[in-house]
């Protein structure tokens, strides 16, 4: 079915993923579970990465930047025609926001598994959107225009009152966004958004936003058939974030009861209405200390963290995009949806969070997955896999359910302490970091709890540094035998060396 | 065999008697070490305490992992460290240098030659894996050395700044 | 608490587990999520072996073999009293259902995390078993009594009629058991299952029971706290035996409705009741094609399968009785314990299905764990492993969760397929042709099913002969070229080998 | 190069023209291979085709791991092929020989020497792993050694018993 608003539905047996990394491998596996056939595409960096592998065909499309592969429409269609196949799934990130896409896959008869384009087109422009769904009764955060120049918006934040957040009108995860608190700094915040936005999406139009404070982020999920019908799946507690990267994200919240759940759920469906929405969606709300709730924007895709919402309502969310997108009608009614125990998602990050969060490239060596009850991990990397520049540097996302919050949070701590990743460095000690913090236990957090009043410095876990040298001597001592053993062969050491022989002997 | 280890400013004077016993800074401590052969996979019990670590050599320092914290630490035997010793016990040259943790293309420089800078202070911008990242001065001291400006494209580990102590 | 029939119930911040492997991981999980300090033991095989590097402490405690090391209960205790464990969990096998361990715990003043001694002795003597539960109105199976001589149970069976079974008085896991269809083979079976016997458990008594045909395996979990509340968490599926060792479970069953349901919890309950049992347990039944059930034994124990009950309850039963040990009660009332979705456990052994399911021992090279959603995999194996021929042959379970028992088979498919184990063969293969059989996936089977009508030889898949002819020419032909440019080094090979220099340059 | 490869009873001459061309029985293939150095992960695509495996060299032979199933492949290059073939196309010797697949011990022995079995006959039982496995005739033939009896304790690999063809 082929509607005007860019939208196809129709049944498909082979689908294209025009995305990589931990996400590919999400789509691949709920592709795989339905019996639908999978095409990858990759990049010369990732011809060995687990997507590839993991698909039923895969094809190069060029060098290893986004904007010579992922990011290029023509060769992701290309691909499309010669594998034969039916529909393309574009995960986040790349292409999964372009309304141009949407509509170039629908003009080719090709199914396009996310909204249709003139949804995403309205709900990517930050000022459209707003307008739209304030239209339609959702509460927003005051604001201007876009498209004043420095002056005028200099001249409008000193109306609106400080704080205020500079915001790229084709921004999205937190690039081309800058929070600023003295009237002093906005000239450089608007200089810095511009840029960031111009490097980033190709466009430098900034607008101001009223900035809440103390507030949480909290989003609902959507999913919306090509029926007309639209359910929301509760919410999700994003507001643990470091220069709007989302780090932590959990479900239900602290801070909605089911009266609020309900309310923002409602709101968040009639945003969705507002724009024909069709397949999942998330309305990302802030929420004020005194449980107001405004409208942030809408994301039109799938998000990083739908595992949370998955554990706690047993729905697995991609597999429903992937029937929404054959046109048939959802299985669940809002009646149907039910909110059980708690799951907390951490993203693990290559990046050092005792030097600032420096990203980190490198070859990762030792990957070994946390597992046991209540443990989930989405990763699309392995050892000998290079974390290049060229993409983002999340590794893996895990996820931990649990009956009740505490038992998630102490299950959470259990799975980090046992993942083991070595040759870059990773964001596992801020993890635990946060977990073991009375704040987090205590669900007493806003969205620059991180950022203001959180320091890897207050170290509060036990340390291992006299285990780590004694380790490291051990190592460097055996390593300095072997290598006189070499020297000296046949004059072989048949000391009493009791487990070792033994464990030798087990090898053999 | 003696050994000079050092993790985090903390030195250790390591004796290995035989392959069950050790003394660190003159404690005596039952050990039980294995480590898989090609694989960095350790295991230590010390008295009977279980600690499990990954352990790679790497840049001719260790690298041991414990419980999801990662330790740089460096091993020297009584040679080495005399000569270590010999030298001085300045640090070693390059402390002062901000490093390109990883490729990527310079968006601003905040300091020139002459400056004084404090540890922790911003020197420049990194556009790299789509972010910008703020690299900071290792220690304080008067920059001497600024080698790029905005818009060079530098390599992974590339010296961008070079501060000397004035200590 | 102490209680005159051997059951002592205390707080406790420290515990030991009598056990290896798998459920060893399990339970030092459980521990470390609910902040207990854990005490592993281990033989010489076992030095490197995860529960060991797993846990807080770790004591050496003999050879490999189970006899002179995780059988001693004298080693153990002693490691108990070194370490200051106030609490030791036995696992399942070895001193797991050792009435007299558990009194020796308990006299020594260690809370012993499972039931009352007496209840382990009278359910662990088939005959008292039967008799006490018969007395307390629950259905059994009918059959002889134990201590006849072969030429009594010969005579017994002739009046019974066959096919009947012998089992061993002390046995468990299909270990002394024998099913016997004519008369002229009873005597080399009573031959076998009491040789068995003898060297499993040092008791060669056997008795002989009615062969219920075309019978399903249902079993029921329990929960037992020390103030006398007992439930039922529903039951499991575990009809796909060999030999009758368990190769797939799942909950709930295909062939038991909420009536049905009920009415074996509720005479579970009763035979529970009946030997004052405390902590989990489970009670099996036969369940033949009329849906009558009978009572066949009662594990006084946690069993392998558990986690498919945890899957669709929410119920962490391994911290379940780590409260119920420590005294309290039990969190949950029968009312509160929903069933939702489907879970499917898969048993992952070194073992040839193409073989004769012949046991493979060898160093374990490669282990690669499925992930990704609803996916969870309990072992105790890693690459550089050596499955011994010390203990069992397990290497893992499988075990997927779906909102559907078809949603759970396709993630069951989909998880064996990303499963990678390499240095020992696996039954993976078995239980791929399993889950794609008519018969399992519209729910036709019995406990006879895996031994009488399915074959390994009535493949459907696909097969991959010409793709793992040419993966290993091109592997040899690339070790061979290695090779030569060894020898000619200097001499490098600089064609247009594309893919492969890009992907060797961003190894460096 | 050319290359004899037979598997599961097939056999393939395949003929590696250059890194992205190979022809399979006089059928060309274009592919991509790529390995892991130091791991047996490796990646195949076949005309796009996707396929992944596990690959280890194990006593001459490559076990092959793809989707679950292990594929036991024997590659010969063109030499060692004509090599075989001069030595002629019997089988292998040992194939007849009943191996102890762990170490155990034998509980019985079903056959004796000069008994005719089929292929699939129970020869002896052994225990080990806690369990009595039944070990059976890899093929018809006449049993000429016995070399195990009841109570015998045997390592992993040790000949338990040897059948002869008689084709």
């Amino acid at each position: 079915m082929k509607r005007e608003d860019g939208l196809l539905t129709r049944r498909f047996n082979k689908l294209l993923i025009a995305n990589r990394g931990e996400i590919a491998m999400r789509i691949l596996r709920a592709c795989h579970e339905l019996g639908i056939k999978t095409v990858a595409v990759f990049s010369d960096a990732d011809r060995m990465a687990p997507h590839v592998r993991y698909a039923h065909e895969a094809y190069h499309i060029g060098p290893s930047p986004a904007r010579e592969s992922y990011l290029v429409v023509e060769k992701i269609l290309d691909v499309a025609k010669k594998s034969g196949a039916e529909a393309i799934h574009p995960g986040y990130g790349f292409l999964a926001e372009r309304a141009h896409f949407a509509q170039a896959c629908v003009d080719n008869g090709i199914v396009f598994v996310g909204p249709p384009a003139r949804a995403i087109h309205v709900m990517g422009d930050k000022q459209e959107a707003r307008q739209t769904v304030r239209a339609a009764g959702v509460p927003i955060v005051p604001g201007t225009e876009p498209g004043l120049n420095d002056e005028e918006m200099i001249a409008a934040a000193a109306q609106m009152g400080f704080p205020v957040l500079v915001k790229a009108v084709a921004g999205g995860g937190g690039k081309g966004m800058r929070p600023v608190h003295r009237a002093e700094d906005l000239p450089d915040a608007i200089a810095a958004a511009r840029r960031e936005a111009m490097a980033a999406f190709g466009d430098d139009v900034v607008y101001l936003e009223k900035m809440i404070t103390e507030a949480r982020h909290i989003e609902i999920q959507l999913l919306a058939d090509s029926h007309g019908n639209v359910i929301y799946l509760g919410e999700r507690e994003c507001s643990l974030q470091r220069r709007h990267q989302k780090l932590i994200e959990e479900a239900p919240s602290f801070v909605v009861d089911a009266d609020l759940r309900r309310r923002m759920g409602e709101v968040a469906v009639a945003a969705a209405r507002a724009v024909n929405y069709v397949n999942a969606g998330t309305i990302e709300f802030l929420l004020d200390k005194d449980k107001n709730f405004y409208f942030l924007e809408m994301n039109t895709r799938l998000q990083v963290e739908h595992p949370v919402t998955e554990l706690v309502t047993g729905i697995d969310i991609v597999q429903e995009m992937l029937r929404i997108a054959r046109g048939r009608k959802l299985r669940f009614s809002q009646e149907d949806v039910k909110i059980k125990g708690w799951a907390i998602e951490c993203r693990i990050n290559a990046e050092d969070p005792y030097n600032n969060y420096l990203p980190s490239t490198g070859v990762i060596t030792t990957s070994r997955l946390p597992s046991g009850p209540g443990v989930r991990v989405d990763t699309g990397v392995f050892p000998g896999y290079e974390i290049t520049p060229y993409y983002d540097s999340m590794i893996s996302k895990l996820i931990c359910y649990g009956e009740t919050r505490g038992e998630a949070v102490l299950r959470m701590r259990r799975a980090l302490e046992e993942y083991r990743i070595m040759g870059v460095k990773t964001n596992i000690p801020f993890h635990q970091h946060m977990v073991e913090s009375h704040r987090f236990l205590t669900g007493q957090f806003d969205t620059s709890f991180v950022e203001t009043r959180f320091s890897m410095d207050d170290s509060i876990g036990e340390t291992h540094e006299l285990e780590a040298a004694i380790l490291a001597t051990l190592a460097a001592h055996r390593q300095g035998q072997q290598a006189s053993q070499i020297v000296a062969r046949g004059a072989r050491d048949t000391s009493n060396w009791k487990y070792l022989s033994r464990w030798e002997r087990l090898r053999r | 065999m003696k050994y000079y280890t050092s993790v985090n400013n903390q030195e250790y004077e390591i004796e290995i008697h035989h392959e069950r016993e050790l003394v660190v800074n003159g404690e005596r401590y039952e050990i039980d070490f294995q480590k898989l052969p090609d694989a960095g996979l350790a295991s230590l019990l010390l008295r009977n305490r279980s600690v499990e670590a990954v352990i790679e050599e790497r840049d001719g320092f260790w690298e041991v992992l414990i419980h999801g914290q990662l330790y740089t630490v460096q091993v020297q035997d009584e040679r080495a460290y005399r000569l270590a010793q010999a030298r001085g016990t300045a640090v070693a040259d390059g402390a002062g240098d901000v490093h390109a943790p990883m490729p990527g293309i310079i968006i601003a420089v905040s300091v020139k030659v002459g400056d004084h800078v404090k540890q922790g202070d911003k020197v420049a911008i990194l556009e790299s894996m789509k972010m910008e990242n703020e690299l900071r001065a290792p220690r304080d001291g008067v920059v001497t050395h600024v080698n790029v400006h905005p818009g060079s494209s530098v390599e992974k580990n590339a010296v961008i700044v070079v501060i000397e102590s004035q200590s």
